[in-house]
């Protein structure tokens, strides 16, 4: 079982990895219209890292393996977006640690606590514009669909229409952390850089997920 | 875009390498961590001093490496500041027994890959202090929550304590002084170009041709407002108001007064523009002691400018009186 | 055109009393011909140099006057030799019992003015050389009837007898030694972009978003030819090759290397520039023994870089470390 | 006579100037083609002082209102222009001194002067893609225009025709002299900066010759 449970883990690593490669000039530029421009290059250094280590990771243990993940981040991924998405890729690993297969209900777990770290380092509220105006509600929508039943195919797919929809509204919001702040007022109108990455990486995930050992199971 | 440039992803390696091999005597290069150092340091009578920061303002914060200022400087990417591992490893290597000063300036990605760092050092037994730097007055403290930004005023704040460091001065000490000199400076800048990030290829953002954005941030973030260009004149009127009203500075003060240029702009318009300055602030009985007209902390190719005042006393002005040697230089 | 600017007419006084006004007790500043000089020159121990040239090189001429260096300058507007006037009366102001060392950029507004002036100073009974630096290669002598250009190589230039000047030596001798350096030194440039002349307010020529002009000349001048931007390593090739095979220089020779600014282009790529030369030199077994990377001639605004190499011998670089104290600085 | 000889260079010389003043920006742009586009900024900053100083020249003889004239272009005018255009009115000046009255033929005589001047000084060939080309034919012209007979304007009317067609052949030529010869062969296509600036000059010469005193006359 816990085989199965890194395996998932690896596939699902395998696809947000490659979204933040094939995306890196997508994701700049939707950093620059507010922000610096630097997000695509950051995060496409970092995860390209992730892909070519991707084989040395322990793979006994979900958690050891995404720990592997969050120690290639926090090594090669500057700006916010190093400490950011190294913390979460942590924090996850720390509950996942020794468990032994990954339900929904572990996953929300893990992603809540994404969530707590991210809150500790980078001090956002909801509502500030970042990347976790579209976190949080894609981890209500799981918590939702795990409830609901049905086969993961399905949760997924919902967590991928949820993470789009509250990404494109955080276009309303006013950044109040990260470069992005520095704009005031006229950050308002387009969504969050970082908000919308993570929507394009839940729908391909969603797009890719028939082709998972999870579902293969 | 039309840059010198083989790759954007060796871009800041490249240059790096440029660096150690302009200053083979006095510089060594960790490629794996952007890691720029003084080849005579970390040195046991000598509290080692750290910047960070992106690239991309280059000549800060890699080509002020030396004597009489940093030990070491990590840059992350373009823009992006380093990785955590990157600065970790830097106070490794630079633990002195007297101490390691990390400078930061004050963005959240600086914020948080210093504040990791300096933990896990904390850890390992290393006698770490952090200093941030927030001289920006375009950003309102109160109006935004990340706080002020750091910009060109940094040089101020090296130039002090690498002085001081270098005469010997305690871990501690350093820290007054560079809270003390962070106090008195006050910068802002104007963009007349956006500047183009090697990675992106193309600005950063739009300016018309009759446009300049008006309290720019040193990484192309929007400012103050998007005016219209104006006489040099009242440029400089602008930005000496927004400075001089904030901390305030008034009649008698004794000032440094920086020229900042942002990369693409000619030194002689910044004569020109410390000209105009100059007389402004002896209309207003602010006398300049010290300048600094030339490229200090730029944002890549962008054209633009920022002033930079800082009120002297005997203590700093003796600091920043003092020889340094980085590879920046013209012989 | 975005520029820091009253107006056209006031770019060159202004920009220099700026250059007064930041350096009030070295430098002297003369309104009435664009005139700035030593404060402590003429002196009856030292042989006076002085420099012309057209404006919009800076900091090429005027911020290279101290000592060390050059005793005046007294540039002609944007682009143009200075007139007559400028440089006789300059002469008369800076006769030394010593004499007087003309230093000329090979144009021939400049060749002409200058030589005038040399004509009414001898008749005044003044004691003055002439010497014309023609460090380009990208204009082949043979071709052309004015012959090359003096371009940012006339730092060495400068420099050398700025060094042997203030250590005594007599006018024959510093002909000789700038004419030893003139005759080891060559430049070549590479244009990425145009310059726009602060009384024109347009660029000065058109390059597309994918060319370059490489050859070009100091004041936008068109060079060997019109190309595509390639990497940096391939322009380096070009530049070096032309450089290298026209002294020629050899393996075995020890040399000065310049990456020198343009005036659009941020010093992180000149490092990157001055990297990848250093390596190609070494592969010839060219060692580099003196560096010098940021601006030091520039064409106003325009972004792009050129390469100049120096034979060194014990002499030239004696001459070269020598101390200098002039307005470019960073402290 | 003398005086209506001063008083008719005099209106010549604010001709000129006034053209070079009013065309500051053209003559610019034409330099800048392939030289370095400081042409129409060094003729207007001396020809605006020419005009400022027009009242202090000596009136009493041609020849000493054209020195002055002279040496405000020499004090003033930058690049090549300035020993260029000094030149060329001090060599007039000195053929004009202390003639009585000016005749078609002493003009030709103070302009083919003025020739041997510029030529002196530049080391310029016929030829070179210089204002000579354009200076020379138009010295011909007056001169046979001067020997067909004919008034005043009718000569100068002939001048501006053959100064413009010489100055836009200039076209054809590859410059060999100052900053526009270091295009080569680009500089074949365009005309000569300073030749058109001739033509120019002669035609408002031509335009505004009725008002002349030498006319009124
Ligand atoms: N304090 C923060 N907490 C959480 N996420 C943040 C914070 N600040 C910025 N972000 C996210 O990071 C993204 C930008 O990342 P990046 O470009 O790497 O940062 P930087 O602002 O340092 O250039 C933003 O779009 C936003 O989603
Ligand atoms: N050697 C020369 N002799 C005569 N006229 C010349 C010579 N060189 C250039 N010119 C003329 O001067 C004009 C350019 O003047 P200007 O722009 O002041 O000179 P510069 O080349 O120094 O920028 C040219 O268009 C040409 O007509
Ligand atoms: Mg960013
Ligand atoms: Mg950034
Ligand atoms: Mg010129
Ligand atoms: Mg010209």
């Amino acid at each position: 079982m816990t085989a199965v449970a890194a395996q998932s883990v690896r596939f699902i690593v395998e696809s947000i990895a490659r979204t933040a490669v094939d995306n890196e000039q997508e994701f700049g530029d939707l950093d620059a219209v507010v922000g610096d421009g630097d997000f695509g290059f950051s995060l496409a250094r970092g995860f390209e890292k992730v892909l070519e280590d991707i084989d040395a990771y322990p793979t006994d243990d979900p958690g050891s393996f995404l720990q592997g993940v969050a120690m290639t981040i926090s090594s090669r991924i500057g700006g916010t977006s190093g400490p950011i998405w190294g913390t979460a890729f942590l924090r996850a690993a720390m509950v996942a640690k020794g468990r032994d297969a990954l339900t929904a209900q572990d996953a929300v777990e893990m992603l809540r606590a994404s969530v707590a770290g991210i809150q500790a380092r980078g001090k956002a509220e909801l509502g500030d514009k970042t990347l976790l105006d579209a976190l949080v509600p894609a981890i209500d929508e799981l918590e939702r669909a795990a409830a609901d039943g049905g086969r993961s195919s399905e949760i997924i797919d919902r967590i991928a229409v949820a993470t789009r929809s509250a990404a494109e509204a955080t276009s309303s919001l006013q950044a109040m952390r990260g470069r992005a702040s520095y704009s005031g007022a006229r950050s308002i109108g387009s969504p969050d850089a970082g908000a919308i990455a993570l929507a394009v990486i839940a729908e391909r995930l969603a797009l890719e997920w028939p082709k998972s050992p999870a579902v293969s199971e | 875009m039309k840059k010198f440039l083989d790759d954007p992803k060796q871009f800041v390696p490249q240059m790096l390498e440029g660096l150690a091999l302009a200053n083979p005597d006095t510089l060594v290069y960790v490629p794996e961590y952007n890691l720029i150092q003084r080849a005579d340091s970390p040195s046991v009578d000598r509290v080692s001093i750290v910047q960070g920061s992106g690239s991309g303002h280059e000549p800060a914060h890699v080509m002020n490496v030396g004597k009489g200022m940093l030990s070491a400087a990590c840059p992350g990417d373009v823009f992006a500041a380093p990785p955590v591992d990157y600065v970790y490893e830097t106070v490794k290597r630079l633990a002195s027994p007297r101490g390691v000063l990390l400078l930061v300036n004050n963005y959240t990605g600086d914020r948080m890959a210093f504040e990791m760092a300096e933990e896990l050092s904390v850890a390992d037994g290393i006698n770490v202090r952090t200093l941030f730097v927030d001289d920006d007055v375009s950003v309102q403290d109160s109006l935004y929550t990340v706080g002020r930004r750091g910009v060109a005023g940094n040089f101020f704040v090296m130039k002090a304590v690498g002085a001081a460091a270098e005469a010997g001065a305690d871990l501690e000490e350093l820290v007054r002084i560079g809270e003390k000199v962070n106090a008195v400076t006050r910068s802002m800048g104007v963009a007349l170009t956006a500047c183009t990030p090697p990675s992106k290829g193309s600005p950063l953002f739009d300016l018309a041709g009759d446009e300049i954005e008006l309290g720019v941030g040193i990484h192309g973030e929007p400012g103050r407002e998007r005016a219209k260009i104006a006489p040099a004149s009242e440029l400089v009127d602008t930005l000496l108001d927004a400075l001089v009203t904030d901390l305030p500075f008034s009649s008698g003060d004794r000032v440094a007064l920086m020229v900042n240029g942002l990369g693409g702009t000619p030194i002689s318009e910044l004569y020109l523009l410390y000209g105009i300055a100059h007389k402004r602030l002896a209309a207003q009985g602010i006398t300049v002691g010290r300048n600094y007209i030339g490229e200090y902390c730029t944002s890549l190719d962008m054209a633009g400018a920022s002033l930079t005042l800082v009120r002297l006393d005997e203590e700093i002005e003796d600091l920043l009186a003092a020889p340094a040697e980085v590879p920046i230089r013209v012989f």
